[in-house]
């Protein structure tokens, strides 16, 4: 572990961005995007020289840690706010920041047209250094603290537009899931510190050895809760399609390429918890199967482009929990498909962009086509971002896919197969709707709304999807080579050394490009051949139908959660009304009553005043009788 | 004699003067009644008087029926003042006050 | 048989002479002097005549006797406290009195007849309110510092008396005043009956008039229990009746609603102070030693007294009827002080006699303010908005409803909360919640006029309110600057009342 | 030097300033106002500097007898927990007044009045925290209740006069019943050693375990209604509606504090056993604040209701932490009542100025402010996220201590409260969305941004939100030696991990 003076300044550059931009208001609207740029550029150098620092100290000096001030101490609850760099967080600080400014500068052109660009800008910053923060927090409370800040950065930006309602609303559920999830990280903390008595990372791996089972399961499951939240994972899915109301490039960065990640680095992260908790693990795994299949599955369905594509990311994500949850074996796999997957989603995102930039906004593809002759650079580089995730070599998702199959296989068990042949059958569905996706956007015939005149973007938009793509073309090489993202990672892993191999990664692959080969063909086969109508056609199968509607989930959630919470709002403030104020009111209209009653004894007649003395009097001797005999 | 007959006389006249106040309407009738109950007193006094054998209570007889005198004088003009501007002693019908 | 020619200490007896000496004066006024000249004389002179016995009461503060007349009056500690607190009572309530907008020309005159209409346009005044009121005054003097029970009777009838005329000379509303006079007049007779019945038992149970020999009675216990008893209920009716405790109150609310308010402050305060000094030394001390044989009686009664007041207050609509329920409410506090039978009860009672009787002379005092052209005007409805109209009223008034309330730093916290913690000491801890209760009740209806003064918009036909005369407002002055200072800083006070409140048997 | 008398008389000079001001000059009256609340402030921030960090025991300590008889004096004093909270009562005054500055014209009397009332209202905010002489607390939470009383009735808006009552009725009752307990006190030391209020003293009291129990609740019961915690609440959303923004966040911000305050000052010290024996029961009653409270404010319509109502869920948390008995649970509990003045403060003037420009606090006939009016949004949406603990901001901080704190003891409270957070994003986000988002609602397209002067009315507390959410240690370090005391004076120690040795 090393100690340095300088990682704050990859937080507080953006992060200074979005207080400047924010605080100066419109007097910043001329220069607040290229401000915004720079600043996330000069994070990026910034990371990139920790980077090289990095690499040249040996493997035990590689963790850097900057501790900034006493945060919070009571007791024994002692919170520094501290920093760490380590190998898994560099990945992460480098996807974030590069990923993070490529979309910053095709930002610049996509919203040059809103009167709001300043805005959008500090946004963008806030996310940065929100999402920086997450990764490089030293314990779970500073983790935390990025953990809802880019929730918070998500839902400014998902509802950008939010005189839309249904943008506002978008975002407002995006960000209300995402608490459910945050919910379990707080309750994954509060379990640290009752049963470990610290929060930090280091603290927590150091004391997982001495802690029961039971607590850590429960704080996996917890831990597991957050991710499901932050990365739309089964069952709080649900909010990543809405998600897509915000900007295009919103969507590439926040909700492809890094916000929707942070789930699988928090099990990663959290890796000594899960590795000791087997039910949670197990958990996880379930989770990121169920999700990968089902967000194939919406993905299939799905007509407008960026909800497609948040489908696929979606299903992604799962092959990356997935892997998470198998183990040391898939912790590294993991991490790269992030990486590969952070290129070409991010790059197919903005391939999006550019495709509504050009089509006055519109998202739905049956109203696409034949795309690949006006926008033809648009056209490689989402092709590229295709190849990539169906994973066919030598692209990207080829290296990081296949190893998440193959250690799927590899787990060991009767689950392997299983989880082995879901991951299969997930590739060929990703094949089919990927490949839709395809021709209908950029094959066929122009299906185009009158007035639309489609047009190439700016170079400020392509330079970015450009490089994205040469990523997606080179990172997984890059990373599979001589197993250099494992051999630099697998210091902070403890992996238990050979795993039995069920199937040889050649078959793998086989077996994989045989499964895409079979999604591609099916689509393929029903997409060329018919004529695409404008309008989604009415007369499909029930389950077509079902598809459609998202596998249900916001009628699921809306019967099981929110009717039940608006009936239980609405019968509170009845309760309140009626109960708890009408009681006090009984009590003080009985006061009332009882004094209107005594008042009818005052009736004005002198007799009947003696006669209430004389009661009294009668009285008083009745009870001296009674006290005498 | 028993002496304490005299006290049942006595208790016997208090309340047949405390039950008239409450049954009867003419204000110089209720106000008679009174009297008779501060004369019932009186009577209870000069009994104990004798009993106790000191002349305390016929001391106490006498002041009760100077006050009862006083009291004759102010009660009057209250019942005579009243009764001319109602041109009724009925207590009953004073009953403006009430509730 | 010898006559012994009665000794008397005419230093001790002084203050209550003086009153004597200067109601005479006062009816030798009337025959005298001329018309005109007359309010003012009198005026001047019941002014001096309290000033000169609150000075002799301020001389004899240290004093104590048994025998200042031949066993018949006792002076002491409380003896002196509560003559002053009478005294200083009075000095305000004559200053309202002295308004004499209050009062009918000609008593004698029917309502509404020629003659009055004459005697009006004359200029004639009800002078003799001034004697009547100092006889009452003298009553009261000699009410709590009885030694025997026929001088307990005879100042019982001597404070009643005047009080049943003064109440009904009301200028306005003559028949309801009459009316008001009539049943307290009855009420009062038939109460003093019981009072005059229960006296004959006790002297039959010890065979003595004095407070002395009674006292000897109970403590050597030898006498027949059913004539102590049933001696003691009866007494304690007249006693009840005068400080209006349920079930003997219902002549409070037609009478402090009939009788011109002056009258009505006058007797609110004065009558409880006299009525409860009376109770104290007669339970403290003649009695102390049969405390089985009237706490529980006065327990029943101070709680239904202190429920039936608060409950009822709520609903009033006349904030004279509604100031009566709050008194009965405070009788039925202030018995929990007589129930403790301890020091700091004795000492709280007289406290809170004090403070109490204050604020309801000054709270009176701002209900003569509210008049339109037909007089006072007494519905509460009438009031609504008074705060804007009259903030001065309406402060003032709201003021001494928060000392009725007990709200701290007012005389009425002070006071609740000692005589509260006297009655806890002596193990009456029911007692004091059900007090505690009454208190919340009772706020409930203070606060109601609060409202109805600053917040409720006003009606059309709103009243006017006087600017008070200088008199009525050094009267209104007066009584808030003291219950604002007893209830910042009562230290005085209680130190003075706790050094001197000790009864001698 | 006497600090705390100096303190408390400073706002009654200021409101003897202000009653001498001609009526007409209005502005006058402001100023002076103004002046004054800052001049208190400074006191206050040189006496937190003066402050020792690490004596427990009480600091500026005055002491003058008063009523001897009764064992009463004035006797004032600090420790940090009072000092936090006078400082949380001095930064507010300026920024009601300022913030403030045209809400007295609606009122019933005039603007001298209402900053008579405020600056008298200042006084007695300083003493009830600052009495360390049982009577003299009591006597200033009853008498503070009056110019809230006035505050509310002559300030407010709609059905004010009622909603007064209603408070005024509630407190009372509740001080009743604790006048009943201290009755009970004052007799006992009487018996025991002497009548006294002085809390130490009377803290030495023996009682049986069953009086104990009864005068707790007579406390507890008063600072429960004042608090407020579920169910003796319903005033709170009455009161607050109906009164002018600053009202409601001296209401709010200050006055409630006095119920947890006295919790701890009181409840705690007093009569530990019977905290004890309660302490089940209470934190059934604060989870369920936590959770009603938040229900109801996503339930209402009326945008200062909806404020009440999670003000009464913040209560909850603050119960909770108060009665988890830990270091934790107590200096969150601390550390929230201060943070919770200021995001509720932020909140209720912002609302009030969302108000006061809309002429009507129903959150649907907003909408859209975000186009129109993008910094009174922004101020909005930010006292919100402060509101729903967003990390970062202060109230986050405390309201994970008091999670933490209350998790380490009893864990299924802390995990129901746990859902608190969830409602929380509802209850700020609905009223967000409905009065920022959408399209611009007809009628509020000429609505103006916030002016110079409630610019710089908001940026303190926005200031002290963000950098206590980052920066919380120079408060708690004054908290944690007293909060450790009252933990350790209470037996209590903090739930150890449960770490087991393999």
């Amino acid at each position: 572990m090393s100690i340095s003076t300088s990682l704050v300044y990859l937080i507080g550059l953006p992060f200074a961005g979005a207080a400047i931009l924010l605080l100066g208001g419109r007097r910043t609207d001329k220069w607040g995007h290229l401000l915004a740029t720079a600043l996330s550029a000069s994070s990026f150098a910034v990371g990139v020289y920790h980077l090289f620092q990095m690499v040249n100290r040996p493997v035990e000096m590689r963790p850097t840690s900057q501790k900034l001030f006493e945060w919070i101490s009571v007791g024994s609850f002692n919170v520094d706010a501290g920093l760490l760099l380590d190998q898994l967080s560099i990945c992460f600080v480098l996807l974030i920041t590069g990923v993070g400014t490529l979309i910053h500068i095709y930002s610049i052109a996509y919203m040059s047209e809103d009167r709001d660009r300043r805005r959008f800008f500090a946004y963008l910053n806030l996310f940065i250094a929100a999402m920086l923060l997450l990764v490089l927090g030293d314990s779970y409370l500073s983790l935390y603290v990025g953990w809802e800040g880019v929730g918070l950065a998500s839902y400014l930006l998902i509802g950008f537009w939010n005189q839309k309602p249904a943008y506002a609303t978008a975002s407002k559920k995006a960000f209300v899931m995402n608490r459910v999830g945050d919910m379990g990280l707080s309750l994954a903390i509060m379990i640290a510190f009752a049963t470990m008595g610290t929060v930090s990372f280091a603290g927590v791996a150091e004391q997982v050895d001495n802690t029961s089972e039971a607590a850590l399961t429960a704080m996996g499951i917890m831990l597991l809760v957050a991710a499901a939240g932050k990365s739309a994972q089964f069952p709080l899915q649900a909010w990543l399609g809405d998600a897509m109301a915000g900007p295009t490039p919103v969507s590439a960065l926040i909700h492809a390429a890094t916000m929707v990640t942070a789930g699988v680095y928090l099990i990663t992260r959290s890796n000594f918890v899960f590795d000791a908790a087997p039910t949670a693990q197990l958990l996880v795994v379930i989770v990121g199967a169920i999700t990968l299949i089902f967000g194939a599955l919406i993905g299939t369905a799905k007509d407008d482009i960026k909800k497609a594509l948040a489908a696929s990311t979606m299903s992604q994500i799962g092959y990356m929990i997935l892997a998470t949850g198998l183990g040391p074996i898939g912790y590294a796999f993991a991490i790269m498909h992030l990486i590969t997957h952070g290129f070409f989603k991010a790059g197919m995102f903005l391939g999006a962009g550019s495709v509504m930039h050009g089509m006055n906004d519109e998202v739905n593809m049956r109203k696409y086509g034949a795309l690949r002759h006006f926008m033809p650079i648009t056209f490689i580089t989402f092709g590229i971002g295709y190849l990539a995730i169906l994973g066919v070599p030598p692209f990207a998702g080829f290296y990081s896919k296949d190893m998440i199959i193959e250690s799927a296989f590899n787990s060991g068990g009767m689950q392997a197969i299983f989880l082995g042949s879901l991951t299969l059958i997930g590739a060929a569905i990703t094949a089919f709707y990927m490949t839709r996706v395809m021709i209908l956007t950029f094959a066929g015939t122009k299906r185009w709304d009158e007035g639309v005149e489609p047009h190439e973007s700016p170079w400020l938009m392509w330079f970015p999807m450009a490089v994205l793509a040469v990523g997606s073309v080179t990172s997984g090489y890059l990373l599979y080579h001589d197993k250099a993202l494992y051999k630099w990672l697998s210091p902070l892993f403890e992996d238990h050394g050979e795993h039995e191999e069920l199937l040889k990664p050649i078959v793998v692959s086989a077996l994989a490009l045989t499964m895409v080969a079979i999604g591609v063909s099916i689509a393929v086969y029903k997409y060329m051949r018919e004529n695409i109508e404008t309008v989604a056609p009415e007369n499909v199968s029930w389950l077509t139908k079902f598809v459609r509607k998202d596998l249900m989930q916001d009628q699921f959630n809306e019967k099981f959660f929110m009717r039940p919470g608006q009936l239980l709002t609405k019968a509170l403030v009845t309760t309140e009304d009626v109960v708890v104020d009408g009681s006090v009111r009984g009590v003080a209209r009985m006061a009332i009553g009882s004094g209107s009653g005594l008042r009818g004894l005052q009736n004005g007649f002198v007799r009947s005043y003696a006669a209430l003395i004389l009661v009294g009097a009668l009285t008083l001797i009745a009870a001296i009788w009674v006290v005498v005999s | 004699m028993d002496a304490s007959n005299y006290l049942y006389i006595s208790a016997l006249l208090f309340t047949i003067g405390a039950v008239g106040v409450v049954v009867r309407r003419n204000a110089i009738v209720v106000f008679m009644c009174i009297e008779l109950m501060l004369n019932a007193a009186n009577l209870s006094f000069v009994t104990f008087s004798r009993i106790n054998g000191n002349l305390d209570g016929q001391v106490m007889a006498f002041f009760t029926m100077v006050v009862a005198a006083c009291e004759v004088v102010v009660g009057l003009a209250i019942i005579v003042a009243i009764y001319r501007s109602r041109r009724s002693a009925s207590v009953d019908d004073a009953s403006l006050l009430k509730r | 048989m010898t006559f012994t020619s009665p000794v008397l200490s005419y230093t001790l007896l002084s203050p209550m002479l003086i009153l004597l000496g200067g109601a005479l004066l006062g009816v030798v006024v009337e025959a005298f002097v001329s018309r005109a000249k007359r309010p003012t004389v009198q005026l001047t002179l019941a002014l001096g005549v309290l000033f000169l016995a609150l000075f002799q009461v301020w001389n004899i503060r240290g004093e104590q006797s048994l025998t200042p007349a031949m066993g018949s009056i006792i002076i002491d500690g409380p003896a002196v406290l509560l003559q002053g607190t009478i005294l200083i009572i009075s000095i305000i309530a004559i200053l309202l009195i002295a308004d004499t907008e209050h009062f009918t020309a000609l008593p004698a005159a029917l309502p509404g007849s020629e003659e009055e209409r004459k005697a009006i346009a004359m200029g004639a005044q009800v002078t003799e309110v001034y004697p009547l009121t100092l006889f009452a005054v003298a009553g009261m003097l000699m009410f709590p510092v009885a030694g025997d029970l026929i001088t307990l009777f005879v100042a019982l009838e001597m404070l009643s008396l005047p009080l049943y005329l003064m109440a009904g000379l009301s200028r306005r509303r003559r028949l309801a005043s009459q009316e008001s006079a009539l049943k307290y007049f009855l009420l009062g007779s038939f109460s003093s009956a019981f009072f005059l019945f229960g006296v004959a038992y006790l002297y039959g149970y010890s065979g003595s008039v004095d407070f002395a020999g009674i006292q000897k009675s109970v403590v050597g216990g030898s006498g027949n229990d059913v004539l102590l008893l049933i001696g003691i209920a009866f007494l304690s009716i007249g006693l009840l009746f005068k400080v209006g405790a349920v079930p003997f109150h219902s002549w409070a609310p037609d009478v402090y609603q009939g009788a011109p308010t002056p009258v009505t402050a006058f007797m609110a305060a004065a009558t409880k102070v006299a009525a409860f000094g009376a109770m104290l030394r007669i339970y403290y001390t003649v009695f102390a030693n049969a405390q089985w044989s009237w706490s529980p009686m006065l327990t029943g009664i101070a709680v239904i007294t202190m429920l039936l007041g608060s409950l009822v207050a709520v609903t009033q609509r006349d904030v004279k009827r509604m100031l009566a329920y709050s008194s009965i409410a405070h009788a039925g506090f202030l018995l929990l002080g007589v129930i403790a039978l301890n020091k700091s009860g004795l000492d709280s009672t007289i406290f809170y006699l004090f403070a109490y009787g204050v604020a309801t002379v000054g709270a009176f005092a701002v209900v003569t303010l509210v008049r339109d052209s037909s007089g006072e005007v007494t519905d509460l409805n009438r009031w609504k908005g008074l705060g804007k109209r009259s903030p001065f009223a309406a402060s003032t008034f709201a003021f001494f409803l928060l000392a009725f309330a007990g709200i701290p730093l007012t005389s009425g916290f002070i006071g609740k909360f000692s005589i509260f913690s006297a009655a806890y000491e002596s193990g009456a801890t029911g007692l004091v919640l059900v007090a505690i209760l009454s208190s919340a009740l009772a706020a409930f209806f203070y606060i109601r006029v609060i409202v109805l003064m600053f917040f409720s918009e006003a009606t059309e036909d709103g009243t006017s309110v006087e600017i008070p005369s200088i008199l009525t407002r050094t009267a209104i002055v007066a009584s808030a600057a003291i219950t604002l200072i007893l209830g910042v800083y009562p230290t005085p006070l209680l130190d003075f009342i706790s050094d001197l409140a000790i009864f001698i048997r | 030097m006497k600090w705390l008398t100096l303190l408390m008389f400073l706002p009654l000079v200021g409101a003897a300033v202000v009653s001498v001001l001609p009526k007409a000059n209005e502005k006058a009256a402001k100023q002076a106002a103004l002046v004054t609340t800052i001049a208190v402030l400074l006191v206050t921030v040189a006496m937190t500097l003066n402050f020792e960090r690490e004596n427990v025991g009480l600091q500026f300590v005055e002491k003058y007898a008063w009523i001897p008889s009764f064992g009463i004096n004035f006797a004032v004093g600090l420790d940090a927990i009072a000092l936090v909270l006078i400082l949380m009562s001095t930064i507010l005054a300026p920024i009601v007044v300022l913030a403030g500055w045209n809400e007295a014209h609606g009122g019933r009397w005039s603007v001298k009045t209402f900053y008579i009332l405020i600056l008298v209202l200042e006084t007695m905010m300083i003493g009830v925290f600052a009495a360390t002489d049982l009577f003299l607390f009591y006597v200033i939470f009853e008498a503070m209740l009056i110019p809230v009383y006035f505050l509310i009735g002559g300030f407010g808006t709609g059905e004010r006069a009622a909603a007064a009552v209603k408070f005024l009725i509630y407190s009372l009752v509740g001080g009743l019943l604790m006048l009943a307990s201290i009755i009970a006190l004052f007799v006992m030391s009487g018996d025991q050693f002497g009548h006294t209020f002085d809390i130490n003293e009377l803290s030495q009291l023996q009682m049986s375990s069953t009086t104990q129990n009864l005068l707790f609740l007579g406390f507890f019961i008063a600072f429960a209604i004042k608090a407020p915690v579920w169910p003796f609440h319903t005033w709170l959303p009455d009161a607050a509606a109906s009164a002018s923004p600053g009202t409601s966040v001296l209401l709010l911000g200050v006055l409630d504090k006095v119920g947890t305050f006295g919790m701890i000052r009181y409840c705690l010290t007093l009569f530990p056993e019977a905290s004890k024996t309660f302490t089940p029961l209470i934190l059934i009653l604060a989870v369920i604040s936590i959770l009603y409270g938040a229900f109801l404010a996503i339930g209402q319509k009326d945008i200062k209701r909806l404020i009440a109502y999670t003000s009464i869920s913040h209560f909850g948390f603050i119960t909770l932490g108060i009665f988890a008995m830990t270091t934790q649970g107590h200096s969150g509990a601390v550390l929230y009542m201060f943070n919770h003045a200021f995001s509720t403060a932020a909140l209720f003037l912002v609302a009030g100025w969302m108000i006061s420009r809309r002429g009507s606090s129903t959150i649907s006939d907003f909408g859209g402010l975000q186009r129109v009016t993008p910094v009174l949004a922004w101020s909005f949406f930010f006292a919100g996220l402060s509101s729903l603990a967003l990390p970062g901001l202060s109230s986050f901080v405390s309201e994970f201590l008091v999670l933490v704190g209350t998790f380490t003891r009893y864990p299924v409270h802390a995990i129901i409260a746990t859902f608190g957070i969830v409602l929380a994003a509802l209850y700020i986000l609905i009223p967000v969305q409905k009065a920022l988002h959408g399209p611009t609602t007809p009628g509020n397209e000429n609505l103006k941004d916030l002016n110079l002067r409630e610019k710089i009315a908001i940026a303190p507390v926005a200031a002290i939100i963000v950098f206590l959410g980052f920066y919380p240690s120079p408060l708690l370090k004054i908290i944690n030696p007293a909060t450790t005391n009252i933990i350790a004076q209470l037996g209590f120690t903090d739930p150890a991990p449960s770490i087991e040795d393999k």
